[in-house]
């Protein structure tokens, strides 16, 4: 009959008008900035840098500089300059550490390549959303102070992935400690082993807190698990 | 001078109107247009005579206007849809060009 | 308009007429009736402005909620108390009017800058010329014309004529589309409006439209209100007035003029600031005015449906009435994609003009049957009345619709 | 007049021009639609030649959101071009970035886990829902309804676009697929709300039919309208729904199946009139399939690596050759294909876009419709202007 | 009274003369809406009130609705959408001339003229009275005047349309 396709229109709408008052899965806005959704644990927006000591963000920056991100971020967003001098890191080595770290977020697309090539955790992706800005030039350039932040504020955003990757660090880090101290055994022993015999060359210790991932053999870290 | 003079005055004055626009225009809608113009100046004195002449009241001047209207209107729609049949065919509305009765 | 109120009536309903008695005092015998024309005219303009600002909310709030959205809800008014600066968006028109107040004006260099200056004057002052025949209830008429009908579409035509100096003016090739499409809608969707109301016209008796809401007077059996929508061919002529009404004021799925989709917004394209507020008013004024028309001629106009119900005022059931068409407006708007030029010339051609004709001769038909004797043949008149539309509507929808329907697919083998 | 059509399928719309051509008497109104008109579908642009309203001509032009995606393509890394193959056609990241993954891995040779080949399956059949939702959406508000249509489809996407959100971190550019995987494992509470979403989706489109597929204004606005001759379509390499629309049994899926479609029951709709109809009444039929595969696929779904361990994430360089990696994507055949010559980047990066592909037959469906339908037609046509300029 | 006459007289002179001068097509169009508005409001000032609203709705709702259409559907192209070349001196001399004649002669035995006329009250005439008045003693006329609109109608419709290479025109009134 013509009209009656009509008449089942008008049905369907004459519902969702009715739904919308009572039905929570019609209506589903959320009233922002008042309400806000609660974002997703694997939400990614743009990144930060993580540090390990609240207190001293800068001083404390995982990143060793090794600007393997800036090569592969593909709108070539992050800038890097390497110090010339090196500080100790949490591990207590002794590394090189940024001087400059910009990230142009007016640039970056949010794409998270630069977290998944970093060798040292040292880079990942914040949740901040509202940076919108009137400022048209400089405001969105994030330098090194702002983008700063410490590892109890990763482990808040991404708690699952944060536990896996500290996890992984904290394994490293005995595992290093565990071969530092072999290693210092070691070379306690051919210490004494070289009293015994002299003139043998003093080894220095091998680097203690070497990165899990060595470029090209490890699989992407999957952030969570199943 | 009575108000029925004066308003035959305007009435004639409509209609010179109008037969000076359907006489200088070439376009052929604007013809048209003096013509209903004519048309309702002459509408114009039945209504007056109607009101002021000397057998005011009688219906015959309001009715003769009404079917002068509904003709008018028969006469605007065929006139118009000969206009746009001519400007279909000679691709233009210029009376002028429109000499031949034959599509 | 300037008839004293009948004492018969109970208080309420005589509170208008009391107040314009009042103010009317205040002048000399002479210019009494000029005062109290200014008055009702004064009274139109306020209060269909103001239920146009409220509509506009309330549209938006309603095809909002169709669409499970909340809508407009954070302009607010600040000073009203309790409500955090924000009640249902009760603000918004307001914002609305102080933003398209104070928007810049513009006009296109190429632009014919009289017409396109006239053509939203004109438009919200015919629209408004068509109020003044409604009567919005008992005593409630401004002008009670004995022509009113034809009042009413005398002004109406020159709404046409606006849309027209609107979209061709503006020295635009979608406004001048949008003109040419609004000149085809209106010439062909005014023969089924009129034709239409012809039946309400022939069985009333009358072309004014008082006497026409009081030919709909009384109860039948005592409870079933005598509204014309409530025979065969008043329900047909009220639904064949009700779309040809829908595309007489514009209104989607006959929105041709404006289509968005398509001529970006037609004759509006071109218009800003206040003379865009001012075609908005309008649409919403020519809505009105044939929801009120609508409500008059086969509603009861502001008769209330049962006896008990007559102590609320006239003006409330009008008012109640006009809402309830204008919310069907707005449902359809929010649920029915647009028609295309040719299909909406031709479903007023082949379809309603027919029906509208059919319709004719079952009014007719009614009108010669009124006096059958007993229920038995009162129902079999009611059914004929049915069945004399009904069965047109099949066949000739049945035409309409050829070549149109349903498909069944084939899946891959 | 008017010259002949530049097509170069003119021969096969000859006839049809040519009627239109003779039966052209007035005066011709050139319309500029676009390119910042509401229903271009971002900023493409329609020269519309009218008689009356009639379309006597209309030339397209694009170009406006070139972004020289395929030479950037070339000047990246095979990983960095993932994150841009998001932004081709915006609703279908997961798709292109499948079809992309799988040029690599062809060229590569890399092979891919049993669970990411399946959680390929559910993305990509979640992005057709997704897709074709949007599409009878946007279809309709071409149509003039006011929004409606649209919202309901946006509400239902928004379900889907919050799976996205949940697994990937972002709603439409997912950066998902991995040369030899995927790149994060979705958790159970991810699987649960997938069969949720699933489950209610065919009451969606239910709903959705009722509201909108019989009406008989969207009937008479659609039917008849646009029609795309099965000769006229595979000689101008369309595909997708806008293909088997014109009734060509033609679905990589099951003419060439890649992932692990070939372990999936579904059927493949057909349209016997290629109209505006039939290609929104296919793709509401194809929804329903997809829900049948992602049921199918969420069900047998194995646990596992999602990551073949002996793929490289850094200093990616396969070895010299080429490759095409193409699957169906919602909108039609969407393929990439690589030239390696062992570096980093590719050597030759070229992508096979559907919605351009698609674009190509828009004046040969328009003439002789009106303008109004000319919007419909093109909003049934499906396109992404991200694709179609790249 | 005399007051509100000259004002309507003026104003319908005035529209039409200007609309016969001018060289904008639409404009001459319009204008000349206003003054067949004019002539309804000199209807309704002589108190005839249907005929009024008669010749509103006939000349503004639906002749106006056909004259532009007309203009629009026979521009000659988008640019010049409403220009009318002036007419030729000659012609335009020869029909001022004939004009100014039958005006002249008009104006004089109007002048001259003293036709009785009727006093006092200004004649009323009703919906009803019209009503009983066609169905009575002008049946005659009103059958004819209807068989007149319907076979113009149709015949308007029939040469608006029979264009031998018009295709799928819209359905004109």
């Amino acid at each position: 009959m013509l009209g009656s396709g009509i008449i089942q229109g008008l049905a369907v709408t004459a519902k969702n008008l009715v739904g919308s008052f009572h039905d929570p899965a019609r209506f589903t806005t959320t009233q922002y900035p008042e309400e806000r959704t609660k974002l997703p644990e694997n939400y990614r927006n743009f990144p930060f840098l993580v540090a390990d000591a609240a207190n001293d963000p800068i001083g404390s920056l995982r990143c060793v500089a090794c600007q393997i991100c800036e090569k592969e971020c593909p709108p070539q967003c992050i800038y890097i300059e390497k110090s010339k001098d090196k500080k100790p890191d949490a591990a207590g080595k002794q590394q090189f550490f940024p001087a400059v770290f910009d990230i142009d977020t007016s640039v970056c697309m949010s794409c998270q390549i630069c977290v998944e090539v970093c060798p040292f955790d040292a880079i990942k992706m914040d949740q901040v959303f509202e940076i919108a800005t009137p400022e048209r030039f400089n405001a969105l350039l994030l330098d090194r102070g702002q983008l700063a932040k410490p590892n109890t504020y990763y482990q808040q955003i991404h708690p699952t992935e944060a536990a896996e990757v500290d996890a992984r660090l904290a394994a490293d880090r005995k595992a290093g400690e565990e071969k530092a101290k072999a290693a210092a055994a070691a070379a306690a022993a051919k210490a004494a082993a070289a009293k015994a015999a002299p003139a043998a060359p003093a080894s220095t210790a091998p680097s203690a807190p070497k990165s899990p991932a060595v470029p090209g053999t490890e699989a992407p870290k999957p952030p969570t698990t199943a | 001078m009575s108000m029925l003079n004066a308003c035959l005055l305007l009435s004639s004055a409509l209609f010179c109107l109008g037969l000076a626009a359907a006489l200088v225009r070439s376009n052929a809608i604007l013809v048209l247009l003096g013509i209903e113009l004519m048309l309702n100046a002459a509408n114009l004195n039945f209504i007056a005579f109607w009101r002021f002449g000397p057998d005011a009241g009688h219906s015959a001047g309001v009715m003769f206007v009404l079917f002068s209207i509904a003709v008018a209107a028969a006469e605007a729609a065929v006139g118009l849809a000969l206009v746009i049949a001519i400007s279909r065919h000679q691709r233009s509305i210029r009376l002028q060009e429109a000499t031949r009765l034959k599509g | 308009m300037t008839a004293p109120a009948p004492l018969t009536d109970s208080f309420l309903e005589r509170v208008p007429l009391l107040v314009r008695d009042f103010i009317t005092g205040w002048f000399p015998e002479p210019i009494r009736w000029v005062v109290a024309g200014l008055l009702a005219a004064l009274t139109i303009l306020l209060v269909f402005a103001t239920i146009f600002a409220l509509l506009t909310l309330l549209e938006r709030k309603i095809i909002a909620r169709v669409q499970n959205r909340p809508g407009p809800n954070r302009t607010g008014l600040p000073w009203l108390p309790f409500t955090e600066g924000r009640v249902f968006g009760l603000g918004q028109p307001l914002a609305d009017g102080i933003k398209a107040l104070t928007k810049e004006d513009i006009v296109p260099r190429d632009a014919d800058q009289v017409l396109h200056f006239l053509a939203p004057v004109v438009l919200v002052a015919f629209s408004l010329m068509t109020f003044a025949v409604i009567p919005f209830g008992r005593n409630l008429v401004s002008v009670d014309l004995d022509a009113a009908v034809l009042f009413f579409f005398a002004a109406g035509a020159g709404t046409e004529l606006a849309v027209f100096m609107a979209g061709w003016s503006s020295h635009n090739k979608y406004s001048l589309l949008a003109a040419m499409r609004a000149l085809a809608q209106l010439i062909s969707y005014e023969l089924p409006l009129l034709l239409s109301v012809v039946p309400v016209v022939m069985l009333a008796g009358k072309l004014s439209t008082t006497g026409i809401v009081a030919a709909q007077a009384g109860w039948k059996f005592g409870f079933i209100p005598r509204w014309f929508v409530l025979s065969p061919w008043g329900a047909a002529g009220f639904v064949i007035f009700f779309i040809a009404a829908l595309a007489e004021s514009n209104r989607s799925p006959f929105d041709l003029p404006e289509a968005e989709s398509e001529l970006i917004a037609g004759h509006l394209t071109e218009y800003s600031g206040f003379k865009y507020a001012l075609f908005f008013m309008a649409e919403y004024f020519g809505m009105m005015a044939l929801s009120g028309l609508g409500v008059t001629l086969f509603l009861g106009g502001w008769q209330a449906p049962l006896p008990v119900l007559e102590v609320i005022p006239s003006y409330l059931w009008f008012g109640a009435k006009l809402m309830l068409l204008i919310l069907l407006f707005m449902w359809i708007r929010a649920t029915l994609p647009r028609l295309r030029m040719d299909q909406l010339t031709r479903l007023a051609w082949k379809f309603l003009v027919p029906l509208a004709l059919i319709n004719l001769g079952n009014a007719a038909f009614w009108h010669l049957s009124a006096a059958w004797p007993g229920l038995p043949l009162q129902a079999v008149r009611y059914a004929i009345g049915v069945a004399v539309i009904v069965i047109p509507f099949f066949l000739i929808g049945r035409r309409l619709s050829a070549g149109v329907a349903p498909r069944t697919y084939r899946y891959a083998p | 007049m008017i010259e002949s059509p530049s097509s170069p399928l003119a021969p096969l719309a000859g006839a049809h021009v040519r009627a239109v051509h003779d039966a052209f008497h007035g005066d011709l109104l050139e319309v500029s639609m676009g390119p910042h008109h509401p229903s271009t579908h971002g900023v493409f642009r329609m020269m519309v030649t009218l008689d009356g309203e009639t379309v006597v001509k209309l030339k397209p032009v694009f170009g406006y959101l070139h972004r020289n995606h395929e030479k950037l393509g070339e000047n990246t890394t095979y990983l960095g071009s993932m994150p841009y193959t998001d932004r081709l056609d915006y609703f279908c990241s997961m798709t292109n970035n499948w079809a992309y993954a799988l040029a690599v891995e062809k060229l590569a040779g890399q092979a891919v886990p049993d669970r990411a080949e399946y959680l390929r399956v559910i993305l990509a059949e979640l992005t057709r829902l997704l897709n074709h939702t949007c599409l009878a959406g946007f279809l309709l508000q071409d149509a003039g309804a006011s929004g409606t249509p649209l919202m309901y489809a946006f509400r239902e996407r928004e379900k889907i676009l919050d799976l996205f959100e949940s697994l990937s971190g972002s709603r439409m550019m997912c950066n998902y697929q991995r040369f030899g995987g995927c790149r994060v494992d979705p958790t159970p509470a991810w699987f649960d709300a997938a069969r949720r979403v699933t489950e209610e989706y065919p009451r969606f489109l239910d709903e959705y039919e009722a509201l909108i597929t019989g009406n008989e204004i969207l009937m008479a606005r659609t039917q008849g309208v646009g029609r795309l001759s099965a000769a006229l379509a595979v000689s101008a390499g369309i595909t997708g729904p806008m293909l088997r629309a014109c009734g060509v049994d033609y679905d990589l899926r099951k003419a060439e199946p890649y992932g692990f479609y070939s372990r999936f029951e579904f059927r493949v709709p057909l349209g016997d009139h290629g109209d505006t109809y039939d290609r929104y009444m296919i793709r509401i039929l194809e929804m329903r399939e997809s829900v049948k595969i992602l049921q199918q696929a969420l069900r047998d779904i194995p646990a596992g690596p999602i990551f073949d361990s002996k793929a490289k994430i850094r200093a990616f360089r396969p070895k010299a050759g080429e490759a095409y990696g193409r699957i169906e994507g919602p909108k039609g055949e969407i393929g990439f294909y690589l030239i390696s010559d062992g570096t980093g980047n590719p050597y030759r990066y070229r992508i096979r876009p559907p919605s351009f592909v698609n674009l190509t037959v828009l004046e040969d469906m328009c003439l002789g419709h009106t303008i109004a339908d000319a919007v419909i037609i093109l909003g049934s046509i499906d396109i992404v202007l991200g694709e179609v300029d790249r | 009274m005399t007051f509100a006459f000259a004002f309507l007289a003026v104003l319908m002179v005035a529209s039409a003369g200007v609309a016969m001068l001018l060289r904008n097509l639409i404009h001459s169009a319009l204008l000349l809406v206003l003054s067949w508005a004019g002539v309804a409001a000199f209807y309704l000032w002589a108190g005839a009130q249907f005929v009024a609203f008669a010749q509103l709705l006939v000349y503004v709702g639906a002749i106006s609705m056909v004259v532009l259409f007309a203009v629009l559907l026979t521009r000659r192209s988008a640019g010049s959408v409403a220009d009318v070349e002036p007419a030729t001196f000659a012609r335009a001399a020869a029909g001022l001339l004939a004009a100014g004649l039958v005006g002249g002669v008009l104006g004089a035995t109007m002048l001259r003229s003293h036709f009785p006329t009727a006093t006092g009250e200004a004649p009323k005439i009703s919906v009803h009275d019209i009503g009983v008045d066609l169905m009575g003693p002008q049946v005659a006329a009103l059958l004819v005047v209807g068989v007149i609109l319907t076979v113009s109608l149709i015949g308007a419709v029939v040469i608006a349309a029979t264009d031998p290479a018009a295709t799928d025109k819209e359905d004109k009134p």
